[in-house]
Protein backbone atom coordinates (compact mmCIF):
# COMPACT_ATOMS: atom_id res chain seq x y z
CA UNK A 1 0.00 0.00 0.00
CA UNK A 2 2.99 2.19 -0.54
CA UNK A 3 2.31 5.07 -3.48
CA UNK A 4 4.56 4.07 -6.26
CA UNK A 5 6.16 7.22 -6.96
CA UNK A 6 7.51 9.08 -3.69
CA UNK A 7 7.30 12.14 -3.55
CA UNK A 8 10.62 13.98 -3.59
CA UNK A 9 11.82 17.74 -2.70
CA UNK A 10 15.46 18.79 -3.79
CA UNK A 11 16.47 22.49 -3.49
CA UNK A 12 19.99 24.67 -3.27
CA UNK A 13 18.90 28.17 -2.53
CA UNK A 14 20.02 31.53 -0.93
CA UNK A 15 16.72 32.05 0.51
CA UNK A 16 15.61 30.82 3.92
CA UNK A 17 13.26 27.89 4.32
CA UNK A 18 10.60 27.52 6.31
CA UNK A 19 10.75 24.33 7.81
CA UNK A 20 7.17 23.76 9.50
CA UNK A 21 6.03 24.74 5.70
CA UNK A 22 8.02 21.78 4.39
CA UNK A 23 7.12 19.16 6.90
CA UNK A 24 3.43 20.25 6.42
CA UNK A 25 4.04 19.84 2.04
CA UNK A 26 5.56 16.56 2.85
CA UNK A 27 3.01 15.12 5.17
CA UNK A 28 0.35 16.30 2.75
CA UNK A 29 2.34 14.83 -0.15
CA UNK A 30 2.74 11.08 1.99
CA UNK A 31 -1.07 10.24 3.63
CA UNK A 32 -0.03 7.02 4.54
CA UNK A 33 3.12 7.90 6.66
CA UNK A 34 3.16 6.59 10.29
CA UNK A 35 6.41 8.54 10.94
CA UNK A 36 8.50 11.80 10.18
CA UNK A 37 11.53 12.55 10.62
CA UNK A 38 13.60 16.01 10.51
CA UNK A 39 16.31 17.37 10.57
CA UNK A 40 17.53 20.72 10.47
CA UNK A 41 21.03 22.07 10.51
CA UNK A 42 21.88 25.58 12.27
CA UNK A 43 24.56 28.31 11.89
CA UNK A 44 26.14 27.71 16.26
CA UNK A 45 26.65 30.85 17.52
CA UNK A 46 30.30 29.69 18.67
CA UNK A 47 33.08 28.09 16.66
CA UNK A 48 36.64 27.41 17.60
CA UNK A 49 36.41 29.75 20.84
CA UNK A 50 35.40 32.72 19.14
CA UNK A 51 31.94 34.22 18.70
CA UNK A 52 30.91 33.98 15.49
CA UNK A 53 29.21 37.01 13.36
CA UNK A 54 28.69 34.56 10.30
CA UNK A 55 29.13 31.89 7.26
CA UNK A 56 29.37 31.90 4.47
CA UNK A 57 29.01 29.17 2.29
CA UNK A 58 30.18 28.46 -1.26
CA UNK A 59 29.01 25.72 -3.48
CA UNK A 60 29.62 24.19 -6.98
CA UNK A 61 26.81 25.03 -8.98
CA UNK A 62 25.34 22.56 -11.05
CA UNK A 63 27.28 20.11 -9.34
CA UNK A 64 25.60 20.32 -6.21
CA UNK A 65 22.05 19.48 -7.35
CA UNK A 66 23.43 16.29 -9.17
CA UNK A 67 24.99 15.21 -5.91
CA UNK A 68 22.01 15.66 -3.69
CA UNK A 69 19.60 14.14 -6.16
CA UNK A 70 21.99 11.35 -6.07
CA UNK A 71 21.84 11.02 -2.13
CA UNK A 72 18.28 11.43 -2.13
CA UNK A 73 18.33 8.57 -4.92
CA UNK A 74 20.23 6.16 -2.99
CA UNK A 75 18.37 6.93 0.35
CA UNK A 76 15.02 5.69 -1.78
CA UNK A 77 17.17 2.73 -2.97
CA UNK A 78 17.69 1.57 0.49
CA UNK A 79 14.83 2.24 2.45
CA UNK A 80 10.56 1.97 1.76
CA UNK A 81 9.76 5.69 1.80
CA UNK A 82 6.95 7.80 0.82
CA UNK A 83 8.58 11.49 0.67
CA UNK A 84 11.82 13.25 0.95
CA UNK A 85 12.78 16.98 1.25
CA UNK A 86 16.13 18.15 1.05
CA UNK A 87 16.97 21.79 0.94
CA UNK A 88 20.62 22.95 1.12
CA UNK A 89 21.14 27.35 1.78
CA UNK A 90 24.21 28.83 0.34
CA UNK A 91 25.72 32.47 0.51
CA UNK A 92 26.41 34.40 3.67
CA UNK A 93 23.89 32.68 6.81
CA UNK A 94 23.79 34.60 10.64
CA UNK A 95 24.40 33.03 13.58
CA UNK A 96 21.79 30.86 14.63
CA UNK A 97 20.30 30.90 11.00
CA UNK A 98 19.30 27.78 8.79
CA UNK A 99 21.85 25.55 7.18
CA UNK A 100 19.83 22.89 5.71
CA UNK A 101 17.04 20.28 6.36
CA UNK A 102 16.35 16.96 5.95
CA UNK A 103 12.72 15.21 6.25
CA UNK A 104 11.58 11.49 5.47
CA UNK A 105 8.12 10.20 5.70
CA UNK A 106 8.24 6.36 6.40
CA UNK A 107 4.92 4.00 7.46
CA UNK A 108 7.50 3.01 10.11
CA UNK A 109 9.64 4.99 12.21
CA UNK A 110 12.91 3.31 11.77
CA UNK A 111 13.06 3.90 7.92
CA UNK A 112 12.64 7.22 8.18
CA UNK A 113 15.03 7.49 11.08
CA UNK A 114 17.98 5.88 8.95
CA UNK A 115 16.92 7.56 5.95
CA UNK A 116 17.46 11.13 7.65
CA UNK A 117 20.62 10.33 9.33
CA UNK A 118 22.36 8.75 5.98
CA UNK A 119 21.39 11.73 4.07
CA UNK A 120 23.20 14.36 6.69
CA UNK A 121 26.16 11.74 6.68
CA UNK A 122 26.17 11.91 2.38
CA UNK A 123 25.50 15.68 2.74
CA UNK A 124 28.72 16.50 4.44
CA UNK A 125 30.96 14.35 2.55
CA UNK A 126 29.64 13.80 -0.92
CA UNK A 127 28.01 17.18 -1.76
CA UNK A 128 30.24 20.11 -2.83
CA UNK A 129 30.19 22.85 -0.09
CA UNK A 130 32.99 24.64 1.57
CA UNK A 131 31.80 26.83 4.89
CA UNK A 132 33.58 29.25 5.45
CA UNK A 133 33.60 30.97 9.46
CA UNK A 134 33.75 34.84 10.03
CA UNK A 135 33.66 36.17 13.33
CA UNK A 136 35.92 38.41 15.68
CA UNK A 137 39.13 36.74 15.38
CA UNK A 138 39.06 36.58 11.28
CA UNK A 139 37.83 34.14 9.05
CA UNK A 140 38.35 30.39 8.56
CA UNK A 141 37.90 27.85 5.94
CA UNK A 142 36.13 24.88 8.09
CA UNK A 143 38.11 21.63 8.24
CA UNK A 144 36.75 18.52 6.34
CA UNK A 145 36.27 16.04 9.73
CA UNK A 146 37.46 12.89 9.87
CA UNK A 147 34.56 11.64 12.04
CA UNK A 148 32.49 12.79 9.48
CA UNK A 149 34.22 10.77 6.88
CA UNK A 150 33.89 7.93 9.34
CA UNK A 151 29.69 8.19 10.29
CA UNK A 152 29.40 7.55 6.32
CA UNK A 153 31.20 4.53 6.32
CA UNK A 154 28.93 2.97 8.59
CA UNK A 155 26.35 2.87 5.86
CA UNK A 156 28.68 0.51 3.48
CA UNK A 157 26.56 -2.46 2.60
CA UNK A 158 28.74 -5.63 2.39
CA UNK A 159 29.86 -6.52 -0.65
CA UNK B 1 43.14 19.74 -26.40
CA UNK B 2 40.71 21.97 -24.34
CA UNK B 3 38.72 22.30 -21.08
CA UNK B 4 38.02 24.32 -18.67
CA UNK B 5 39.39 24.48 -14.75
CA UNK B 6 37.15 25.42 -12.32
CA UNK B 7 38.27 26.38 -8.65
CA UNK B 8 36.22 26.51 -5.09
CA UNK B 9 37.04 27.86 -2.11
CA UNK B 10 40.11 28.25 -0.21
CA UNK B 11 41.82 26.62 -3.57
CA UNK B 12 40.17 29.26 -5.26
CA UNK B 13 41.69 31.98 -2.93
CA UNK B 14 45.32 30.27 -3.09
CA UNK B 15 45.30 30.23 -6.73
CA UNK B 16 43.45 33.46 -7.39
CA UNK B 17 41.18 32.07 -10.42
CA UNK B 18 37.37 30.68 -9.96
CA UNK B 19 38.21 29.34 -13.92
CA UNK B 20 39.91 29.21 -16.87
CA UNK B 21 40.17 27.72 -19.89
CA UNK B 22 42.99 25.65 -21.09
CA UNK B 23 44.96 24.18 -23.86
CA UNK B 24 46.69 21.22 -22.62
CA UNK B 25 49.70 19.16 -24.47
CA UNK B 26 48.52 15.86 -25.94
CA UNK B 27 49.84 13.88 -23.25
CA UNK B 28 48.00 15.38 -20.39
CA UNK B 29 44.34 13.19 -20.34
CA UNK B 30 44.37 12.49 -16.51
CA UNK B 31 43.96 14.41 -13.25
CA UNK B 32 47.65 13.63 -11.96
CA UNK B 33 49.48 14.40 -14.99
CA UNK B 34 46.77 18.07 -15.16
CA UNK B 35 47.89 18.25 -11.54
CA UNK B 36 51.69 18.03 -12.57
CA UNK B 37 51.23 20.22 -15.40
CA UNK B 38 49.76 23.07 -13.36
CA UNK B 39 52.61 22.81 -10.86
CA UNK B 40 55.39 23.90 -13.66
CA UNK B 41 53.26 27.89 -13.36
CA UNK B 42 55.22 28.16 -10.16
CA UNK B 43 55.38 27.78 -6.64
CA UNK B 44 52.04 28.58 -5.71
CA UNK B 45 50.82 25.81 -7.81
CA UNK B 46 53.50 23.03 -6.64
CA UNK B 47 52.56 23.82 -3.09
CA UNK B 48 48.89 23.45 -3.79
CA UNK B 49 48.70 19.88 -5.47
CA UNK B 50 51.59 18.78 -3.59
CA UNK B 51 51.07 20.08 0.09
CA UNK B 52 49.83 18.40 2.93
CA UNK B 53 45.65 19.48 1.99
CA UNK B 54 43.80 17.32 0.37
CA UNK B 55 43.14 18.43 -3.52
CA UNK B 56 39.45 16.90 -4.76
CA UNK B 57 38.85 16.72 -8.61
CA UNK B 58 35.41 16.35 -10.28
CA UNK B 59 35.15 15.45 -14.18
CA UNK B 60 31.71 17.10 -15.39
CA UNK B 61 30.19 17.47 -12.12
CA UNK B 62 31.23 13.75 -10.49
CA UNK B 63 33.95 13.18 -7.96
CA UNK B 64 37.04 11.50 -9.45
CA UNK B 65 40.57 10.30 -8.27
CA UNK B 66 43.90 11.13 -9.91
CA UNK B 67 43.59 8.38 -12.50
CA UNK B 68 40.68 9.38 -14.26
CA UNK B 69 40.81 11.01 -17.56
CA UNK B 70 38.85 13.58 -19.40
CA UNK B 71 38.28 15.30 -22.58
CA UNK B 72 38.04 17.78 -25.13
CA UNK B 73 35.62 20.30 -23.77
CA UNK B 74 35.05 18.70 -20.01
CA UNK B 75 34.65 20.53 -16.89
CA UNK B 76 37.19 19.76 -14.24
CA UNK B 77 37.45 21.48 -10.53
CA UNK B 78 39.62 20.91 -7.93
CA UNK B 79 38.52 22.03 -4.39
CA UNK B 80 39.12 21.18 -0.68
CA UNK B 81 37.40 18.24 1.05
CA UNK B 82 33.64 19.14 1.24
CA UNK B 83 32.09 20.80 4.45
CA UNK B 84 28.29 21.22 4.20
CA UNK B 85 25.69 19.72 5.72
CA UNK C 1 29.29 26.27 26.53
CA UNK C 2 26.31 23.86 26.74
CA UNK C 3 24.19 25.81 29.04
CA UNK C 4 24.08 24.01 32.67
CA UNK C 5 20.34 23.44 32.47
CA UNK C 6 18.67 21.22 29.36
CA UNK C 7 15.17 22.61 28.45
CA UNK C 8 12.61 20.16 28.96
CA UNK C 9 9.52 19.79 27.90
CA UNK C 10 7.36 16.21 28.51
CA UNK C 11 3.24 16.34 28.18
CA UNK C 12 0.82 13.74 28.19
CA UNK C 13 -2.72 15.08 26.43
CA UNK C 14 -5.77 14.25 24.75
CA UNK C 15 -5.60 17.67 22.44
CA UNK C 16 -3.15 17.76 19.36
CA UNK C 17 0.29 19.67 19.41
CA UNK C 18 1.50 22.15 17.19
CA UNK C 19 4.59 20.81 15.92
CA UNK C 20 6.19 23.60 14.22
CA UNK C 21 5.77 26.27 17.50
CA UNK C 22 6.98 23.00 19.65
CA UNK C 23 10.36 23.12 17.30
CA UNK C 24 10.29 27.06 17.06
CA UNK C 25 10.21 27.07 21.14
CA UNK C 26 12.85 24.25 21.38
CA UNK C 27 15.24 26.24 18.47
CA UNK C 28 14.33 29.42 20.48
CA UNK C 29 15.09 27.80 24.22
CA UNK C 30 18.22 26.31 22.51
CA UNK C 31 19.95 29.25 20.56
CA UNK C 32 23.39 27.56 20.77
CA UNK C 33 22.07 24.38 18.80
CA UNK C 34 23.85 22.96 15.47
CA UNK C 35 21.14 20.52 15.08
CA UNK C 36 17.51 19.76 15.86
CA UNK C 37 16.02 16.57 14.88
CA UNK C 38 12.13 15.89 15.42
CA UNK C 39 9.73 12.91 15.34
CA UNK C 40 5.99 12.88 14.30
CA UNK C 41 4.61 9.86 14.57
CA UNK C 42 1.11 9.81 13.31
CA UNK C 43 -1.95 7.30 12.73
CA UNK C 44 -2.32 5.12 9.60
CA UNK C 45 -4.77 4.83 6.90
CA UNK C 46 -4.42 1.16 6.74
CA UNK C 47 -3.88 -1.12 9.35
CA UNK C 48 -3.54 -5.01 9.55
CA UNK C 49 -5.42 -4.29 5.47
CA UNK C 50 -8.85 -2.78 6.94
CA UNK C 51 -9.16 1.29 6.77
CA UNK C 52 -8.74 2.47 9.77
CA UNK C 53 -11.53 4.90 11.08
CA UNK C 54 -9.81 6.02 14.17
CA UNK C 55 -7.17 5.04 16.87
CA UNK C 56 -8.22 4.78 20.68
CA UNK C 57 -5.53 5.32 22.89
CA UNK C 58 -5.62 4.32 26.57
CA UNK C 59 -3.12 5.24 28.90
CA UNK C 60 -2.51 4.82 32.77
CA UNK C 61 -2.44 8.35 34.31
CA UNK C 62 0.04 9.14 36.71
CA UNK C 63 2.55 6.22 35.81
CA UNK C 64 2.78 7.52 32.20
CA UNK C 65 4.15 10.53 33.14
CA UNK C 66 6.76 9.28 35.55
CA UNK C 67 7.88 6.92 32.50
CA UNK C 68 8.22 9.79 29.82
CA UNK C 69 9.98 11.53 32.56
CA UNK C 70 12.56 8.83 33.07
CA UNK C 71 13.12 8.53 29.47
CA UNK C 72 13.86 11.74 28.86
CA UNK C 73 16.32 11.84 31.96
CA UNK C 74 17.99 8.83 30.55
CA UNK C 75 18.51 10.48 27.42
CA UNK C 76 19.64 13.44 29.24
CA UNK C 77 22.38 11.36 30.68
CA UNK C 78 23.53 9.31 28.02
CA UNK C 79 23.80 12.25 25.03
CA UNK C 80 25.17 16.06 25.81
CA UNK C 81 21.27 17.55 24.88
CA UNK C 82 20.49 21.41 25.09
CA UNK C 83 17.01 20.70 24.94
CA UNK C 84 14.11 18.03 24.24
CA UNK C 85 10.72 17.80 24.03
CA UNK C 86 8.22 15.03 24.38
CA UNK C 87 4.59 15.11 24.11
CA UNK C 88 2.44 11.95 23.68
CA UNK C 89 -1.10 11.59 22.99
CA UNK C 90 -3.96 9.73 24.85
CA UNK C 91 -7.82 9.78 23.77
CA UNK C 92 -9.65 8.87 20.21
CA UNK C 93 -7.29 10.10 17.44
CA UNK C 94 -8.56 9.88 13.69
CA UNK C 95 -6.52 8.61 10.68
CA UNK C 96 -3.79 10.83 9.95
CA UNK C 97 -3.74 12.76 13.04
CA UNK C 98 -0.57 13.10 15.24
CA UNK C 99 -0.16 10.52 18.09
CA UNK C 100 3.49 11.58 19.50
CA UNK C 101 5.99 13.87 18.70
CA UNK C 102 9.96 13.71 19.93
CA UNK C 103 12.35 16.60 19.19
CA UNK C 104 16.43 17.04 20.38
CA UNK C 105 18.28 19.63 19.89
CA UNK C 106 21.85 19.67 20.40
CA UNK C 107 25.29 21.18 19.19
CA UNK C 108 26.34 17.92 16.54
CA UNK C 109 23.84 15.51 14.28
CA UNK C 110 24.95 12.71 16.30
CA UNK C 111 23.77 13.42 19.39
CA UNK C 112 20.30 14.58 18.56
CA UNK C 113 19.39 11.96 15.83
CA UNK C 114 20.51 9.09 18.43
CA UNK C 115 18.60 10.53 21.74
CA UNK C 116 15.53 10.77 19.62
CA UNK C 117 15.55 7.26 18.28
CA UNK C 118 16.30 6.76 21.51
CA UNK C 119 13.40 7.86 23.58
CA UNK C 120 11.26 6.44 20.42
CA UNK C 121 12.41 3.26 21.06
CA UNK C 122 11.50 3.83 24.67
CA UNK C 123 8.56 5.31 24.49
CA UNK C 124 7.48 2.11 22.10
CA UNK C 125 7.99 -0.64 25.33
CA UNK C 126 8.19 1.45 28.71
CA UNK C 127 5.15 3.73 28.89
CA UNK C 128 2.01 2.81 29.67
CA UNK C 129 -0.05 3.31 26.76
CA UNK C 130 -2.17 0.82 24.43
CA UNK C 131 -3.42 1.62 20.96
CA UNK C 132 -6.79 -0.20 19.78
CA UNK C 133 -7.53 0.08 15.99
CA UNK C 134 -11.32 0.66 15.03
CA UNK C 135 -12.07 0.36 11.66
CA UNK C 136 -14.72 -1.38 8.94
CA UNK C 137 -14.59 -4.55 10.21
CA UNK C 138 -14.05 -3.99 13.88
CA UNK C 139 -11.85 -3.05 16.72
CA UNK C 140 -8.82 -4.94 18.14
CA UNK C 141 -6.01 -3.90 20.54
CA UNK C 142 -2.61 -4.00 18.78
CA UNK C 143 0.05 -6.19 19.64
CA UNK C 144 2.90 -5.53 20.90
CA UNK C 145 5.97 -6.41 18.34
CA UNK C 146 8.86 -8.05 19.17
CA UNK C 147 10.77 -6.00 16.68
CA UNK C 148 10.28 -3.05 19.37
CA UNK C 149 11.40 -4.88 21.76
CA UNK C 150 14.82 -5.61 19.85
CA UNK C 151 14.96 -2.24 18.56
CA UNK C 152 15.49 -1.41 22.85
CA UNK C 153 17.91 -3.83 23.38
CA UNK C 154 20.33 -1.94 20.84
CA UNK C 155 20.69 0.47 23.27
CA UNK C 156 21.98 -1.65 25.87
CA UNK C 157 25.39 -0.05 27.01
CA UNK C 158 27.92 -3.00 28.25
CA UNK C 159 28.00 -3.83 31.56
CA UNK D 1 -3.58 -6.29 53.55
CA UNK D 2 -5.56 -2.94 51.94
CA UNK D 3 -4.26 -2.51 48.18
CA UNK D 4 -5.44 -0.91 45.25
CA UNK D 5 -5.69 -2.73 41.92
CA UNK D 6 -6.03 -1.17 38.24
CA UNK D 7 -6.40 -3.36 34.95
CA UNK D 8 -5.77 -1.40 31.81
CA UNK D 9 -6.74 -2.53 28.02
CA UNK D 10 -7.72 -5.47 26.85
CA UNK D 11 -7.12 -6.97 30.34
CA UNK D 12 -9.80 -4.51 32.21
CA UNK D 13 -12.46 -5.36 28.87
CA UNK D 14 -11.61 -9.19 29.92
CA UNK D 15 -11.85 -8.79 33.81
CA UNK D 16 -14.79 -6.11 33.77
CA UNK D 17 -12.70 -3.79 36.48
CA UNK D 18 -11.39 -0.86 36.06
CA UNK D 19 -10.30 -1.14 39.72
CA UNK D 20 -11.05 -2.65 42.74
CA UNK D 21 -9.80 -2.35 46.80
CA UNK D 22 -8.93 -5.66 47.94
CA UNK D 23 -8.17 -7.06 51.34
CA UNK D 24 -6.01 -10.09 50.89
CA UNK D 25 -4.45 -12.59 53.03
CA UNK D 26 -0.85 -12.00 54.81
CA UNK D 27 0.67 -14.37 52.59
CA UNK D 28 -0.50 -13.02 49.36
CA UNK D 29 2.24 -9.64 49.31
CA UNK D 30 4.06 -10.71 45.58
CA UNK D 31 2.83 -10.31 42.35
CA UNK D 32 2.58 -13.79 41.73
CA UNK D 33 0.96 -14.53 44.59
CA UNK D 34 -1.84 -11.93 43.63
CA UNK D 35 -2.00 -13.25 40.62
CA UNK D 36 -2.80 -16.64 41.76
CA UNK D 37 -5.20 -15.41 44.18
CA UNK D 38 -7.09 -13.53 41.65
CA UNK D 39 -6.95 -17.00 39.84
CA UNK D 40 -9.50 -18.35 42.21
CA UNK D 41 -11.88 -15.94 41.11
CA UNK D 42 -13.03 -18.05 38.50
CA UNK D 43 -12.54 -19.70 34.68
CA UNK D 44 -11.87 -15.72 33.06
CA UNK D 45 -9.38 -14.88 36.09
CA UNK D 46 -7.68 -18.33 35.55
CA UNK D 47 -6.94 -18.04 31.81
CA UNK D 48 -6.02 -14.64 32.14
CA UNK D 49 -3.26 -15.15 34.25
CA UNK D 50 -2.06 -18.50 33.41
CA UNK D 51 -2.76 -17.64 29.20
CA UNK D 52 -0.94 -16.53 26.61
CA UNK D 53 -1.16 -13.22 26.78
CA UNK D 54 1.48 -11.55 28.68
CA UNK D 55 0.58 -9.49 31.80
CA UNK D 56 2.53 -7.17 33.48
CA UNK D 57 2.57 -5.80 36.60
CA UNK D 58 3.75 -2.45 38.25
CA UNK D 59 3.93 -1.85 41.96
CA UNK D 60 3.19 2.44 42.67
CA UNK D 61 4.04 3.31 39.03
CA UNK D 62 6.87 1.43 38.23
CA UNK D 63 7.10 -1.42 36.05
CA UNK D 64 8.14 -4.81 38.33
CA UNK D 65 8.18 -8.56 37.29
CA UNK D 66 6.34 -11.79 39.63
CA UNK D 67 8.79 -11.46 42.33
CA UNK D 68 8.21 -7.92 43.28
CA UNK D 69 6.22 -7.15 46.88
CA UNK D 70 3.96 -4.50 47.34
CA UNK D 71 2.87 -3.22 50.88
CA UNK D 72 -0.38 -1.70 52.85
CA UNK D 73 -2.07 0.92 50.52
CA UNK D 74 0.30 0.52 47.43
CA UNK D 75 -1.21 0.18 44.01
CA UNK D 76 -0.65 -2.60 41.93
CA UNK D 77 -1.85 -2.35 38.19
CA UNK D 78 -2.12 -5.50 35.23
CA UNK D 79 -1.71 -4.67 31.94
CA UNK D 80 -1.00 -6.08 28.72
CA UNK D 81 2.83 -5.29 27.10
CA UNK D 82 2.72 -1.50 26.12
CA UNK D 83 1.94 -0.40 22.36
CA UNK D 84 2.74 3.20 22.51
CA UNK D 85 4.90 5.67 20.58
Amino acid sequence: MVTAQPYKRVLVQAEDFDLAMEMQQLRRHCPQAGAVVSFDGLVREFAKGQVLQRMHIEHYPGMTEKALLAIVEQALHRWPLLGVTLIHRYGDLEARAQIVMVATASLHRQAAFDACAFMMDFLKTEAPFWKKEIGALGARWVEAREADEQAKQQWSLPE
Amino acid sequence: MNITILYFARIKEVVNYSSEQVSLPDEVETIIALKSWLSNRGETWQKLFSGSGVVRAAINHELVDDMATFDEGDEVAFFPPVTGG
